[in-house]
């Protein structure tokens, strides 16, 4: 039953993990020790690194063993001895294609989008952030991961301040000062728990897997718990109603910015919920869920609706986020093994989509130095394959089937059905209002007659073109055969579940058919039912 | 005499009341007096009245420490007013006849 | 007459004191008698005084963990490893700072061995208050601090608000002092005794029937003022910003740093050694205090547009952080609040000192520089000296990989050790608050656009000395941020204090 | 008899007390602080500290007052201070507050525990008493500096020479021009 | 020869990819050719599976081609799979058959146009998601052609995108199918929860052995047909097919008329079995929202002057009819005027084509007339599939209307009775378009100033690459009839064909009046037709009878604009009012918070008043306080 069962056992003599943490970090100082005066040694410099990493991601996809849902690739060693904190990194399959997603992403990001100015530190916080990203995603022990979760702030604050646009600012600061008071309920609730653990584990410790696997919260604590770590990663993902920093930083950042911070920022909040809120206390999660599948829903509504008004392009997508991040919480929240496997498929799947869809408004905004939808116009016409490139992308976005947002979507909604049901009746509105919103924003840009300010816009590059390409071809492949991902996801996710049965009595599995019918309401109060004895046993205990 | 008078010698309470209403005499003079050098006598006499009442105790315990914590505070007092002063002198140097109140730009 | 018992001394014990007593004494003389001696040599002697004695307290801090912890002279000092951890952190400051000022002083034409020989003098008053383990005792260390850190903050002549600085805190320093003085006395008369040990020992044996320990409580009341004044905790505050403002920039460093440090070493032992058994009735007041601080602290500090005011505003919020720590150690059986409390001092000490240097290089000639608008544009003129800052800065703001963030956690642990929840929480929250502050100062240095008139300011001069400090705070944020393993140990170690 | 010195005294330091708080020169205030100081000397000896009296009498009333006083005369600072007018309107509220808020919770805490005090096991005990004929009282003094108070008595040095210094560096004119060097 | 199904949407497939990358180096007219041979290959692999079917026993005619694992995770296992039996061939034949011949059309109706091989990989693409729909073994690869379609027709509805009419008519499309893919993914939900499953074998398999109960076999058909009225344009989801005619005239007759519309029809087809599980009700609405639309769009028909929205709205009308032979449980009668209305329906939009071609891209039936002389094949073929729609017998709208009206009967005699007068209205609009365009004087010359460019205004007959899809369909319109004549149990060719899927038929409603009486109604139906037709000659050929063209019925009953008001109106207020909220109030809150801690750092600031003596005051406050506190632990308690 242990998740850790099988995966320490893999006999690694190289440390891949901590390499991928590792090499961009180094990657970033030595950025720092190249001459300004050659720029294109920077960038090759931190090219390298991040193509390095991007490599050794892609081998650890390869070198996964499918099937086995434990960690894998462990790392384990003691850090901060006295205070129970360790150096314990592992990827199971719920982490591991957020790693390669995050490795595969910021070599295009940093080829993609051109900084301007400064371009050496740039480099060195792209790095950074990388290290930083990857070092959440991998990430076993509660501490770690929190450093690793804050410290990816002070880069991202940095790239939007400093290259950033006209609110940049502000728009930094805010996005630094929300999340970090989530993080500040998140160390509160980090220091509780291992200590509260303490006691059943016989010392403190921060390790997750032991937390997890040895410690058992009464109800009321692990409530509480439970919600000091889910405001943090509810304002990182972010779910309704805390999600305002998010326009207003992707629409400041600049485009390697924002396509990071799409990308994979984000999932550091649905990737939480899922590896720190219901694994560690599935009681609370299943207790809470309600309130989460609400405001999940609520967000993909609002974050529609919201994107349907915008008049900034960069706006409109970050608020697509939005709504699209809502339909992760939803699938988390619903506990079955479709939603939750379709719910990390969508991590993947809108970090490949929405980032390419920034690189896309990026492009826009280099050419036009604008990104109010009312300035463009007929870009079609004068630049069809740069409009066919954004119209791949934006339909996988709006979840057309055989590209990769479908997928994800899909497997969510399938999945919460069963368990979420009116739920999902009233989340899937929010595929209706994707198309409103996304289709009507290509018209206005796309469709019409230019006028002379677009005009003059320039066709696709080479070099943008082939930086698009991976993502297109991500979304293509995602689309049409998610199998191979879905068989590296879908094992961990069944631990995990099988430990949220075990431990509430919930219901998890969408397996039982011969009661499915419309009278979906009786079966959540069964569901109600049980897990309220459940709490009575651990109040008792 | 009146019986209260005779009955009364007085006791170690009497010095510490005495002492606690001298002490808040000189707090109230450090807030009400704006000259600096006046608001430091006002601190000598709260000191003065810690001192009255370390001497009442040691009495009433029986512990001459008591006494040599005043000696102490005695030098303490010396020193205090001679950097005290000599602050108050490089200030008044530069601006004569300021109050504690004018020099105030330091705030907010 | 009977001959007078002399006690014993422990010289090794007092070694430390003696040679930064000595240092402080041959700068004085032979200074006071010599021409002025060449660039950077007062520092450096200083310097030279100081590693002497951490290497003696390193020596102790060893014999300690052999024998154990004694006290000496007649129970008036405690040589224990709390105070040791205190020396240490002390001395270190008292080196860095004095590195820092050597240019300064140059630079502002205030030149000579005083401020070095007030530094280590004021040094061996902090180190006693560390160390003290009797009330009069540790006044005296108090007001020998005390009374340097006025004439410190006093003693740029050149800027009127130095002088102002010196007199508010002088003028508030006596009251406090006086409301301190009167708290030992009226717990002399409660216990008879100054000792703190002693004091301690007789309030485990004693039971007090209903009102008969009101004496000892308003003493407590008071001496809580005393102390609450030097650490600067709200509502004790005051005189904070303002004499953080106008001292000379390294005369603020050392006040955040080794005045905090001797001031909270002094409250831990007047606390847990000799009103453990009252924790109850001042563990709320800390309690209160400490949320008060961060929480205060964090908010003013976002109002300021003075960053050496904003870091005095911050000090405060970090005060309430020790605070928490304090209050954790008034737990009966606990184990993670002094060495929490400890570690963060010891961590913060460094961290300020770094901080305040570099506001002492960006204040330019004349010290005044010290507004945001003078951090603009630092970034392009000094970057390393703008990274070295923001460095700093993420550190106060408690994020990962620095000190600050160890130094926060073993806060938020020891009052999570406590279930002292609400704590932690404000205290993160307002942590949050504060974290306005330190980016505001680094959207100055990294964000902000030149405006007219920059490029006429007086450029930034670093010199050698200060880049060493510099240096060295920047390289021990991080290491201790990395690993922090063995300082938390140190400070566990502490937890064995005399009692 | 005890009871006359007593009260004579209180108000002689009361007078003084009051007197420096309320007199508008400066001059006036510090000559009330010496009558202030003489009734605690006074006091002083009524309650056996004979050697604390007469040092009281030199170093306080004498030296200390003489230093104001030739401060307030170097800087010429004795015109009136008009304590009629309050700028800040709440700081005599405040200080009335202030001023019974703690007289009268020291003073009702010293009652409340008037009989506990004396329980106490100090730490000189070992000490004859204050009263006793074996040892004059500052023998004792003496005795107890240098032995429990041996410490404190060092720093006294250091807290002197930190003074002196300090007076030094505050009051030492500023050199116009490039400084010494 | 099953087996390679798989190839009847790889080869459109491998058009587009080929296009895609070889377009621009193809040029006009290879790509056009290219695309048409794909199609027309995958026309070929059909014919042959077709055949394979026919020589099996009818019990084998079902065979599932995996690809391979499409979506594997947890009890959802699905597989990208092709289901060839046949009512999958059915739909294939006539989608590749009618494809192809679309393909060749449009090589000579896009003559000229710069974009000519994009048009071409569009509608490749189209093909391709067509047959991903019809040939799917599952809902979700359905899905997947059914949202490619829907994708297809908003690129090709768009073609002219620097036309804002025509961008705004393919968003509208797209987004209004979208609200019905809700319903097909709540259905596929729902079929998934019920079943466990999400293969039509499965669910019609579980529906059969009474696995999904009542209510959610009525809850799936309804879903479904949400999502059918979405994409087969009924009510109230009709609104974007008449402004889908923005697009390329071979577009509206291949994606708008024949294939893509009629999907909605396919599907309810495909889960047959389903719907019978439901509660009778739920077919009785399928059949009166059909019969409401049918009725409902033939009025508008009759207002119209654009000679696409005449047939557009038509289109709808005849949908309209199919979901009442579904609704009726005549789903073989549904099938059958899909198939011949795809005949019938594409020929008039190509002629109609081939008139805009002629008349260089004038619609407005007002400025045509008397063309028949000027365009005899076009006119000619036109006519003839006027004929087959009005429901003249012998040609083959006749037979298949008739079948679903004798079944409507069957179910009650009102939805008879309104089909009864749909059909008299649709004669009669035919009939008009008929006459307007081709017969009457000749209104174009009046307008040849307005051609601009072609100094000399002169319809012409089209090229032979367009001529020959005519024929071709015209022919088929013809003798399509002949699939299913209602004489003889023998003659009911694709009833039996069909028997596999829908074993639904007409022993079902033996015993009925309608039953018994079946050829009266085929004269009543007769008669009808020839009624509306003489009806309408006497208005606008003879003249005789003032033409009722009322602003009501041209506006389409102001349904269109009033949902345009609603969207630009109060909805777009209400989303309004969403953003507005989220900038003021949601992060207003956030705001609000930073400005409350300023203002709070900015009150408390004035506490620090520089002033020592404030400081000092306060400081004694806070003694009075803690004396105060401890006074109280002491003495108090």
């Amino acid at each position: 039953m242990s998740l850790l069962a099988s995966g320490t056992g893999e006999a690694l003599s190289f440390p891949i993990l901590t390499a991928l943490v590792l090499v961009p970090l180094i990657g970033a100082i030595a950025t720092l020790f190249t001459t300004a005066r050659r720029p294109e040694i920077t960038k090759m410099v931190a090219l390298f690194s991040s193509v390095v990493t991007g490599g050794m991601s892609l081998w650890l996809l390869a070198s996964f063993e499918t099937g086995d849902a434990g960690f894998q690739f462990v790392s384990k060693h003691e850090w901060i001895q006295s205070w129970g904190i360790g150096w314990h990194l592992g990827v199971d399959g719920i982490s591991l294609f957020l790693v390669v997603l995050t490795g595969v992403l910021f070599p295009l990001a940093i080829v993609g989008c051109d900084p301007h100015h400064d371009e050496k530190p740039y480099l060195a916080w792209i790095l950074m952030l990388e290290a930083g990203v990857m070092g959440s995603f991998l990430s076993l022990d509660l501490v770690l991961f929190f450093l690793f979760f804050e410290i990816v702030l002070v880069p991202m604050y940095f790239l939007i301040g400093r290259w950033g646009y006209d609110q940049r600012v502000y728009a930094a600061t805010k996005f630094f000062l929300y999340t970090m008071v989530g993080s500040a309920f998140m160390l509160v609730g980090i220091v509780t728990t291992a200590l509260l653990a303490s006691d059943q584990l016989g010392g403190v410790t921060f390790d997750l897997v032991e937390i997890a696997e040895g410690a058992n919260f009464a109800a009321s604590t692990g409530r509480w718990l439970f919600f000091a770590f889910a405001i943090a990663f509810a304002v990182k993902v972010p779910l309704f109603p805390l999600h305002t920093w998010l326009p207003d930083a992707h629409t400041q950042a600049p485009t390697a910015g924002s396509v990071i911070l799409a990308g994979v920022l984000l999932k550091l909040g649905t990737y939480g919920l899922v590896r720190f809120g219901v694994y560690l206390f599935p009681e609370a999660a299943v207790w809470s869920r309600e309130l989460f599948l609400t405001l999940a829903v609520i967000g993909i509504l609002w974050g529609a609706i919201a994107a349907t008004m915008q008049t900034d392009l960069k706006r409109l997508v970050a608020y697509s986020s939005v709504a699209h991040l809502g339909f992760i919480v939803l699938g988390t929240f619903a506990f079955t093994t479709e939603a939750i496997s379709g719910g990390v498929m969508q991590m993947v799947n809108h970090g490949v989509s929405t980032g390419a869809l920034f690189l896309l408004v990026g492009m826009i905004y280099e050419r036009r130095h604008t990104r109010a939808i009312a300035e463009l116009k007929g870009l079609q016409k004068v630049a069809p394959i740069f409009a066919a490139a954004f119209m791949v992308v934006m339909l996988s976005s709006i979840g057309v089937p055989g590209l990769n947002g479908f997928v994800g979507e899909f497997l969510v909604l399938i999945g919460s059905f069963s368990t979420a049901r009116w739920w999902v009746v009233i989340g899937t509105v929010g595929v209706i209002l994707a198309a409103l919103y996304l289709l009507w924003a290509y018209q206005r840009v796309f469709h019409g007659e230019p006028d002379e300010a677009n005009s003059s816009f320039r066709e696709l590059r080479l070099r943008e073109g082939a930086v698009l390409l991976p993502f297109i071809g991500l979304i293509v492949f995602c689309g049409l055969y998610p199998k191979p991902m879905l068989d590296r996801i879908e094992p961990s996710v069944k631990v995990l579940l099988e430990r949220v049965e075990e431990r509430t009595g919930f219901q998890t599995s969408t397996g039982d058919h011969s009661h499915g019918d419309m009278h979906g309401d009786s079966d959540d109060e069964s569901h109600g039912e049980s897990h309220d004895e459940s709490d009575n046993e651990k109040g008792e205990g | 005499m009146n019986p209260l008078l005779s009955a009364a010698t007085p006791t170690t309470t009497w010095y510490l009341v005495l002492a606690a209403v001298l002490f808040g005499i000189g707090a109230v003079g450090v807030l009400v007096r704006r000259n600096p050098l006046v608001m430091f006598m006002c601190i000598e006499l709260m000191l003065n009245a810690v001192n009255l009442s370390f001497v009442a105790l040691a009495k009433r315990l029986g512990d001459i420490g008591g006494q040599t914590t005043v000696f102490f505070v005695m030098v303490v007092a010396a020193a205090e007013v001679v950097v005290g002063l000599g602050i108050i002198v490089s200030i008044m140097r530069r601006r004569p006849g300021a109050t504690a109140d004018d020099i105030a730009a330091l705030k907010g | 007459m009977p001959p007078i018992d002399y006690p014993a001394i422990d010289w090794l014990a007092v070694s430390p004191m003696i040679v930064v007593l000595v240092g402080a004494l041959v700068l004085l003389v032979v200074g006071s008698l010599t021409r002025m001696w060449p660039r950077s040599l007062y520092a450096l002697v200083t310097v030279a005084v100081v590693v002497p004695a951490v290497i003696l307290e390193m020596v102790l801090w060893n014999r300690v963990g052999h024998e154990g912890p004694v006290s000496i002279v007649d129970d008036a000092l405690s040589i224990d490893r709390l105070t040791l951890f205190a020396w240490i952190g002390i001395t270190v400051a008292v080196g860095l700072v004095a590195l820092s000022t050597s240019e300064y002083l140059r630079r502002e034409e205030l030149d000579g061995p005083e401020t070095y020989a007030m530094y280590l003098a004021a040094a061996i008053g902090a180190m006693v208050m560390a160390s003290a383990n009797d009330f009069v005792v540790m006044f005296l260390g108090l007001e020998t601090l005390s009374i340097a850190l006025y004439v410190l903050a006093a003693s740029h002549r050149r800027r009127a608000e130095s002088q102002e600085s010196g007199l508010k805190y002088f003028v508030l320093g006596g009251f406090a002092s006086a409301f301190f003085l009167y708290g030992i006395a009226l717990l002399y008369g409660s216990t008879g005794t100054t000792n703190l040990s002693g004091m301690g020992e007789f309030l485990r044996g004693q039971v007090f029937l209903d009102g008969d320990d009101a004496m000892l409580l308003a003493g407590l009341a008071l001496l809580l003022v005393g102390l609450g004044f030097k650490i600067a905790a709200v509502p004790f505050h005051f005189w904070t910003p303002d004499v953080y403002q106008g001292a000379p920039t390294p005369t603020t460093s050392f006040m955040a740093s080794i005045g905090k440090f001797a001031a909270f070493a002094a409250m831990l032992r007047v606390l847990l050694v000799a009103l453990p058994t009252r924790a109850d009735d001042w563990r709320p007041v800390v309690w209160v205090m400490a949320i008060a601080s961060v929480v205060i602290g964090s908010i003013l500090a976002v109002a300021q547009t003075d960053v050496k005011r904003m870091l005095a505003y911050s000090s405060i919020s970090h005060a309430g952080f020790i605070l928490i720590g304090v209050e954790a150690a008034g737990h009966s059986g606990d184990t993670a609040g002094l060495p929490s409390a400890l570690l963060y001092l010891m961590l913060y000490s460094v961290l300020v000192v770094g901080t305040f240097t570099v506001i002492s290089l960006v204040s330019r000639t004349g010290d005044g520089r010290t507004d945001l608008a003078s951090f603009r544009g630092l970034s392009k003129e000094r970057p390393a000296l703008a990274l070295a800052m923001t460095v700093f800065l993420f550190a106060q703001a408690g994020m990962p990989v620095t000190s600050g963030f160890i130094a926060k956690f073993g806060v938020i642990k020891a009052a999570a050790d406590n279930q002292s929840y609400a704590v932690a929480i404000v205290a993160m929250v307002a942590s949050v608050i504060a974290a306005v502050l330190y980016l505001r100062i680094m959207i100055s240095m990294w964000l902000s656009d030149a405006e007219t008139g920059d490029e006429t300011r007086e450029k930034v001069a670093v010199p050698f000395t200060s880049a060493i400090v510099i240096l060295a705070a920047v390289i021990f944020t991080i290491v201790a941020g990395v690993f922090p393993g063995w300082l938390i140990d140190a400070s566990r170690d502490a937890l064995a204090v005399v009692r | 008899m005890e009871l006359v010195v007593f009260v004579l005294a209180a108000a002689m330091i009361l007078v003084g007390a009051i007197g420096v708080i309320v007199r508008s020169n400066p001059v006036h205030a510090a000559l009330s602080l010496v009558l202030t100081l003489f009734g605690i000397a006074v006091l002083f000896v009524a309650q056996e500290a004979h050697f604390l009296a007469a040092v009281q009498v030199i170093v306080y009333a004498g030296a200390i007052v003489v230093l104001f006083l030739f401060v307030i005369m170097l800087l010429g600072v004795d015109r009136t201070e008009d304590i009629k007018i309050e700028p800040f309107r709440v700081q005599r509220p405040l200080a009335a507050v202030v001023g019974l808020g703690v007289v009268g919770l020291v003073v009702a805490s010293v009652s409340a525990s008037r009989d506990a005090i004396g329980t106490g096991t100090g730490a000189g005990l070992d000490i004859p008493t204050v009263t006793g004929d074996n040892d004059s009282n500052i023998r004792q003094i003496a005795r107890s500096v240098f032995t429990d108070y041996v410490a404190a008595f060092e720093l006294t040095s250091v807290l002197l020479v930190v003074a002196v210094v300090g007076t030094v560096m505050l009051t030492r004119r500023i050199k116009s021009g490039k400084g010494r060097s | 020869m099953l087996d390679l199904i798989w190839l009847v949407p790889a080869l459109p497939l491998a058009g587009f990819v080929i296009i895609l990358l070889f377009g621009r180096l193809l040029g006009e007219p290879k790509a056009g050719f290219l695309a048409t041979a794909m199609v027309g290959g995958s026309f070929a692999v059909t014919a042959g599976v077709f055949f394979d079917l026919l020589s099996r026993p009818e019990a084998e005619r079902a065979h599932v081609e995996k690809l391979f694992t499409w979506m594997p995770v947890g009890s959802l296992q699905v597989d990208l799979a092709f289901l060839a039996d046949p009512l999958s061939i059915t739909m294939a034949l006539f989608v590749t058959g009618i494809g192809s011949l679309i393909h060749l059309y449009a090589i000579g109706y896009m003559h000229g146009d710069p974009k000519f091989s994009k048009f071409f990989l569009y509608l490749n693409l189209f093909v391709f998601s067509m047959l991903m729909l019809v040939l799917g073994e599952n809902l979700l690869v359905t899905f997947l052609g059914w949202e490619g379609v829907g994708a297809c027709s908003y690129f090709l509805i768009s073609f002219w995108h620097t036309r804002e009419s025509a961008a705004t008519a393919g968003k509208k499309a797209f987004v209004t199918n979208r609200v019905g893919d809700w319903g097909v993914m709540m259905a596929m939900f729902l079929a998934f929860g019920a079943a466990g499953t999400l293969s039509y074998s499965g669910i019609n398999h579980a529906a059969e052995e009474g696995i999904i109960s009542g209510v959610t076999a009525t809850a799936i058909g309804l879903m479904l047909f949400v999502g059918a009225a979405g994409k087969s344009a009924q009510l109230p989801l009709y609104v974007w097919l008449p402004d889908a005619m923005e697009g390329p005239t071979p577009v509206s007759a291949l994606i708008h008329a024949a294939t893509m519309v009629t999907a909605g029809v396919f599907l309810m087809t495909r889960v047959n079995p389903v719907l019978e599980v439901a509660y009778d009700w739920a077919p009785t609405i399928i059949a009166i929202v059909g019969v409401a639309t049918a009725l409902f769009a033939a009025t508008i028909a009759v207002a119209q002057n654009d000679i696409k929205k005449v047939l557009a709205y038509s289109t709808v009308s005849q949908l309209g009819f199919m979901f009442l032979a579904v609704g009726s449980g005549a789903y073989v009668a549904a099938i059958f005027h899909m198939v011949t209305h795809a005949f019938f329906k594409a020929l008039l939009f190509l002629g109609s084509g081939s008139v805009i071609h002629g008349m260089h891209h004038e619609q407005d039936m007002r400025k045509m007339g008397a063309l028949r002389v000027l365009m005899p094949v076009t006119a000619f073929t036109f006519i003839i599939g006027w004929l087959a729609i009005a429901g003249v017998p012998p040609f083959a709208g006749f037979w298949s209307k008739d079948e679903i009206l004798l079944y409507a009967f069957a179910e009650s005699p009102i939805l008879y009775a309104v089909g009864m007068v749909t059909a008299l209205l649709t004669a009669y609009y035919m009939t008009r378009q008929v006459i307007m365009v081709f017969f009457g004087e000749a209104r174009w010359n009046d307008h040849s100033e307005e051609h601009g460019a072609h100094g000399d205004f002169k319809p012409h007959e089209s090229p032979v690459v367009m001529l020959i899809p005519l024929v071709v369909l015209a022919g088929l319109s013809v003798v399509g009839g002949a699939m299913q004549l209602p004489f003889s149990k023998d003659l009911h060719f694709l009833e039996e064909w069909l028997h596999p899927v829908v074993e639904f038929g007409e022993a079902d409603i033996k015993g009925t009046w309608a039953y018994d009486n079946k050829y009266v109604l085929l004269g009543v139906a007769v008669v009808v037709a020839l009624v509306g037709i003489a009806v309408s000659v006497a208005v606008y050929a003879r003249k005789k009878i003032a033409a009722v063209e009322p602003k009501l019925l041209a506006d389409g009953w102001y349904y269109d604009s009033a949902i345009a008001r609603f969207m630009g109106g109060p909805g777009r207020k209400a989303f309004d009012g969403v953003a507005w909220v989220d900038r003021n109030v949601v992060d207003g809150a956030v705001n609000g918070v930073g400005r409350v801690v300023q203002v709070a750092g900015g009150t408390l600031r004035r506490g620090q008043t520089g002033a020592v003596r404030n400081y000092a005051a306060f400081i004694g406050v806070a003694v009075v306080a803690l004396l105060v506190w401890f006074f109280v632990r002491g003495v108090v308690l």
